[in-house]
């Protein structure tokens, strides 16, 4: 079985002549569109940076109210879920598929805690009156100048960090059904590669937004 | 291509060198620290995300070309941020 | 000079032989349903489908152009008033810019060419890069749907806080722009990774031709600046329609950081914008003096010099927009150092034509029109970098004329260069040179018509963006717009006897100029995979000083 | 000097600094010239001497001498670092108002400039300023980005809501000069148009007098309703202005420690801020006090004051910086301790009890 795939997975697709001449470029290719993802947090960062400096008492205001022992816990989750597939990928190479296959299902479970806990950081924070754009109760007694600047930056950096975890479960879950389906294998494990580099860009922004938000 | 390949074991420590790290940053945040807390915050979530584009993303062995892909894109971000940062803070 | 219109310089296709595979069909040939267009992964034919929708789209600004320059024929209200006018002049700046500009030469030229320059049968990513056509689309439907449910009023910079607060259509023209970005981002990755991967072998980086740096610089550009012009855009959206409050200062924001965001993306932009249009001055210049450039490494340099130093200029779009002191000195420094990277290209252009053996085609006639007006342009650029004269020319007619000279006079030019140049290899076709000669004096002529009064108009103090203006500018403001119709009627010209040749011109034959870069070396227009055989590349790019075969050879070889 | 504006369409120059501008502007388009020529020139001369003469004729190739690369790159690069160098010192030279200018504070809204002056009185679209006097404005907006251009002053300044930028001119002669509004703000940004009037000396006294002469004037405008402040100077409005706005429970006009720093002697004494940083109190640290007050808290004090943002008009800031002004010098009181006043945060809805300390 594993030879007929072996060999479709390494036929070279047009217009490349060969087969690691292409996963180099599906490589390359990932990794350009993470610079471009780099930059894209870019310029929320810029705009904490900026507004840190200009609101430094409102900000700190802010990171006392955050959840700190919530989001401390969603790093970690993070951090195994980046060592579970990054081992995918190790062990996919040495050809063990059906452990790979498990790490990546594991990753993506993780992904999913991840979430619920998010998820669950927002319903409290509505709960206390805090929403995007300095509206809800919350801001009726805490007028800091810059605090409804520092939650409206919480709810869109994690949010679209939390779109990106959306996106990374989704393209690991594509990987977990090729390995399935013996259409990812040892020669072919570039594809699964480029998806778990993109899970580990995620896992990087999320690096920075934890101290950021929660503990400075 | 690469020539020097990872092992699992190096996965490994790196994951934990990783958890100890947070551990270290979240044990910190309950240390008063005043301005140094954010630098130091940073600085270990620098150090964590170096090992995780090391050694997860394997920068260490790629081709010089996706390092510099990543090089520009850090370059560029230390420019957007620096260039803005010092307006506001000169203003 | 004497034979118009052109006969072919050299070298007609070679003789037909007897092989079957030199008969397959060209590109164009393979299959010529509708429906065999629409879902192509040949890079060829993706090219054209974006050429076809970049020239309605520069059709469509180039309307709105002639409307607001009719406007101004007299100082009060002369067709339409003041809110069609903010509309108006919004929408020109849009389309020219994310519509037009902005994807004109790497997705049309760059689609077509860049991997025949480098012998590749494709592009990296044959699927993504159509999808990024039908991306851009998308974006573009959005764009021009906001247009009719309620076009914005903000000007092209969208600034907060007017922008959080007017009451168009904001929502949905942005989210069209931030999907266009995706299309850019899409093509300048598959550029990249193409470049790096397709190049033959036998294909060194410092054989390429130069438009392929060019276009790979470009690409550089538009992978790491537009996501922050993505964001910033979807930022203003948040605040426009659920009123987040990014940047408005009642809730603790700061305008100004909207103004750094949107310019560390849209002075880039202007590089994405002109640098693959200096990759066609390169070729042209090269193809018709006969010559090597003055200094290749210099020209290659300088597109990587412009693509990254760029980065690091925005800030003098904001020397009086309450920018610290400090920053403007930063940036004011930092913009004299980009333009020396331009300057260099524009000397080895014309060194280049020294001991060359020039011939005057349309093409070239173009590259002297954009010799000329980029010069102005970028000199103009340089002058509004100083920063004590910015204070007075910032937001006037000054900075119009300044950016027009360079978009208009280099780009939309050295897009009309590109269209004479490599129309033979797309159609197979040949024009009649005579038109083209004729209406590149028109286009130049109408050109500087229109936007030399407007640097006068500037120095007088004219601000953009008014619908009114004081009585004393009105007999620039006159000239100014009939200087834009002589401008549209060149173009219209060309489009005339572009689609004639078209339909009815005469065969080109595989290289009709005598080019020696390598796009060349396969029949016009080129068969489905770019070439039926590995290509000759005996001969350098840029090699003139040896025949090409099937050249006549030199009379008296030895001087 | 007169036939090269003309030439360039420049209008006259009507400010300190516009005749340095013009010098600056007409040597950068020289040079531009010149260079352009040399270009244009030599692509000329070889296109005409070098036109091709048989088909498939060769050439050479050519190979730039090192020294001419390193004449251009050099030459190049020190033409545009000179520029910049002349650029950049008149641009602190324009952003750096002169000791003793006068100030007028400016408040822009769509799609009127409101000016209001240190007497207390105001104006609508017209500014008026003595000839031969430096003048600095003080400027904020109450809804977009406007900027204030004066062509025959070479000065532009955006205004921005949410903080107070200021620049200043000197107008050189008497005259009138046009204000255009120069970031676009909306439907009638064209028609937001204004105008300096300078006067000669005699003149800009009689007209401060309010003898009548000159442009028409109203009173500022105390939010109180008409009347409310009466014929007042914009130093008694901000008297009233601190009362209501309760400045006074926590600001001493007599150099008493209170739960804020006194107002005597603050304008222009130097302060240390709670980071160690050292700053003068200017109109600029002052304003941004009223509008940010926790970004720099002056070293020893609570970090509680409630941000003014939003609440003061232009004409009210303004008050209250010509207030302290006027303090500088005040007499100090005798040593009277004052009650310790709870310590309460003001806010928009009222006062409220306060939250502690400093955030950890």
């Amino acid at each position: 079985m594993s030879t007929v795939d072996d060999a479709r997975a390494l036929a070279p697709a047009e217009p490349f002549s060969d087969g690691p001449g292409q996963a180099h470029a599906a490589r390359l290719g990932m990794w350009v569109f993470l610079a471009s993802e780099v930059l894209l947090f870019a310029a929320l960062f810029t705009l904490f940076a900026a507004s840190r400096t200009q609101h430094p008492a409102a900000f700190h205001e802010g990171v006392a109210h955050a959840k700190k022992v919530l989001g401390s816990i969603n790093t970690a989750v993070l951090l195994v879920s980046s060592t579970l597939v990054a081992l995918a990928v190790q062990v996919l190479r040495r050809g063990r598929t059906r452990v790979a296959g498990l790490l990546v299902a594991g990753t993506v479970v993780l992904g999913g805690v991840f979430l619920a806990i998010k998820i669950t950081e927002y319903v409290e924070h509505f709960g206390e009156g805090i929403q995007p754009g300095g509206r809800g109760a919350f801001f009726q007694e805490h007028a800091t100048r810059g605090l409804a600047e520092f939650w409206t930056l919480y709810f869109g950096m994690t949010g679209l960090h939390a779109v990106h975890v959306v996106v990374g479960m989704t393209l690991l879950s594509i990987a977990l059904l090729g390995i399935l389906t013996g259409r990812i294998t040892a020669p072919s494990a570039h594809r699964l590669e480029v998806f778990a580099i993109y899970w580990h860009l995620v896992d990087l922004v999320w690096l920075f937004l934890w101290p950021l938000f929660y503990l400075a | 291509m690469t020539t020097r390949e990872l092992t699992t074991k190096t996965t490994l420590l790196t994951g934990s060198a990783l958890l100890v790290l947070w551990a270290v940053s979240f044990g910190l945040s309950y240390v008063q620290l005043g301005l140094a807390a954010l630098p130091v915050a940073l600085g270990i979530a620098a150090t964590k995300a170096a090992l995780v584009v090391l050694f997860f993303m394997e920068l260490a062995t790629a081709r010089p070309t996706i390092r510099f892909a990543f090089a520009a894109a850090v370059a560029l971000v230390v420019v957007l941020v620096g260039l803005t940062v010092a307006d506001v803070a000169t203003r | 000079m004497t034979t118009l219109p052109i006969a072919p310089d050299v070298a007609r296709e070679p003789a037909p032989s007897s092989s079957p595979i030199v008969r397959a069909p060209s590109y164009l040939g393979v299959d010529t349903t509708l429906r065999s267009w629409l879902v192509t992964t040949d890079h060829k034919r993706i090219g054209v489908l974006f050429f076809v929708a970049l020239a309605c789209m520069l059709a469509l600004g180039g309307f709105f152009a002639l409307a607001l320059r009719l406007e101004h024929l007299t100082p009060e209200r002369t067709l339409m008033s003041a809110h069609t006018y903010n509309r108006m002049f919004t929408l020109h700046g849009v389309i020219m810019v994310w519509l037009f500009m902005i994807p004109s030469i790497p997705s049309s030229f760059g689609n077509f060419l860049l991997p025949m320059m480098i012998g590749a049968r494709d592009v990296a990513f044959p699927r993504l890069n159509l999808a990024s056509f039908y991306v851009y689309v998308a974006g573009a439907t959005l764009v021009l749907l906001s247009m009719f449910a309620s076009a914005i009023d903000t000007g092209w910079t969208f600034y907060p806080p007017y922008s959080s607060s007017t009451p168009t259509a904001l929502p949905l023209a942005l989210l069209g722009v931030f999907i266009v970005g995706f299309s850019t981002i899409m093509t300048g990755v598959n550029f990249i990774v193409t470049t790096h991967t397709l190049r033959d072998r036998r294909i060194g980086w410092m054989q390429m031709p130069l438009f392929v740096w060019s276009v790979y610089a470009t690409s550089i550009i538009q992978v790491l600046a537009t996501p922050v012009l993505g964001m910033v855009l979807l930022l203003v959206v948040a605040n426009n329609a659920f009123s987040w409050g990014f940047f408005d200062p009642a809730r603790g924001g700061d305008p100004v950081l909207y103004q750094h965001l949107f310019w560390f993306y849209s002075h880039p932009a202007v590089y994405i914008m002109i640098l693959p249009g200096m990759g066609v001055v390169s070729e042209v210049v090269s193809t018709f003096a006969r010559k090597n450039p003055y200094s290749y490494k210099a020209i290659a340099y300088s597109s990587l010099g412009i693509a990254f130093v760029g980065f690091l200029t925005w800030g003098h779009h904001m020397f009086v927009a309450g920018m610290s002191r400090f920053d403007a000195g930063a940036f004011g420094l930092l913009s004299m150092l980009v333009a020396v990277f331009s300057a260099i290209k524009v000397f080895n252009w014309t060194w280049t034509l020294k001991r060359g053996a020039i011939r005057m085609r349309t093409p070239l006639l173009y590259v002297f029109a954009f010799l000329f007006l980029f010069v102005f342009g970028g000199m103009t650029g340089v002058a509004v970098a100083t920063t004590s004269l910015d204070v007075h020319w910032h937001d006037t007619y000054f900075v119009v004329a300044h950016f027009h000279f360079i978009m208009v006079g280099g780009t939309l030019t050295a897009f009309l260069a590109a269209i004479h140049l490599w129309f033979p290899k797309v159609t197979g076709k040949l024009y009649s040179e005579r038109l083209g000669m004729l209406s590149a004096a028109l286009v130049f002529a109408g050109f500087f018509v229109t936007f030399f009064p407007q640097f006068l108009l500037g120095n007088g103090g004219m601000p953009r963006r008014y619908f009114d203006y004081p009585p004393r500018f009105q007999a620039l403001h006159v000239v100014s717009t009939v200087g834009s119709w002589v401008l549209g009627a060149g173009l219209v010209v060309t489009l005339g006897y572009l689609l004639h040749a078209l339909f009815w011109g005469a065969d080109a034959g595989a290289n009709p100029w005598g080019s020696r870069s390598f796009e060349w070396r396969t029949p016009s227009p080129p068969p489905k995979h770019n070439f039926r055989e590995p290509p000759d590349l005996e001969l350098g790019a840029y090699d003139y000083t040896r025949p090409l075969e099937g050249e006549p050879r030199e009379p008296e070889a030895a001087s | 000097m007169d036939w090269l504006r003309a030439l360039l369409y420049v209008p006259e120059a009507a400010s300190s600094v516009a005749d340095r501008v013009d010098a600056l502007h007409v040597f950068v388009i020289t040079v531009t010239m010149v260079m352009a020529t040399y270009v244009f020139g030599a692509a000329a001369w070889f296109a005409i001497r070098f036109h091709r003469r048989r088909e498939g004729q060769l050439t050479e190739e050519l190979r730039p001498s090192r020294f001419h690369e390193i004449a251009i790159i050099s030459g190049l690069t020190g033409t545009f670092v000179l520029w910049w160098v002349l650029g950049y010192e008149q641009y602190v030279t324009m952003t750096s108002p002169p000791e003793g200018a006068q100030t007028v504070y400016l408040e822009a809204k769509q799609w009127m400039w409101k000016f209001t002056y240190d007497d207390g009185r105001s104006t609508n679209d017209v500014l008026v300023v003595p000839a031969g006097k430096p003048v600095k404005l003080v400027m904020s907006s109450r809804d977009v980005i406007h900027s204030f251009f004066v062509p025959q002053f070479r000065m532009k300044q955006d205004v921005v809501p949410g903080r107070f930028v200021t620049t200043w001119f000197e107008a050189k002669a008497p005259g009138e000069y046009a204000i255009l509004c120069a970031e676009y703000c909306g439907v009638s940004h064209s028609r937001m148009r204004g105008e300096v009037v300078a006067l000669s000396p005699e003149a800009y006294a009689s007209w401060r007098r309010g003898d009548g002469s000159g442009p028409a004037t109203t009173r500022a405008d105390c939010g109180g309703g008409p009347g409310s402040c009466g014929d007042a100077d914009l130093v008694t409005f901000g008297r009233e202005v601190a009362a209501k706005r309760a400045c006074v429970a926590c600001h001493s006009f007599d150099g008493q420690r209170h739960v804020g720093p006194t107002w005597r002697g603050l304008f222009g004494a130097p302060r240390t801020l709670a980071g160690g940083k050292r700053v003068v109190a200017d109109e600029a640290y002052l304003t941004r006090s009223m509008m940010e007050p926790l970004a720099d808290v002056v070293d020893g004090y609570p970090p509680l004051m409630p941000s003014y943002q939003g609440q003061l008009s232009a004409a009210e800031t303004g008050a209250l910086v010509e207030l302290i002004k006027s303090l500088r010098d005040a007499p100090e009181s005798p040593g009277v301790a004052l009650p310790r006043l709870e310590v309460r945060a003001v806010t928009d809805a009222g006062v409220v009890p306060s939250r502690g300390g400093p955030s950890p």
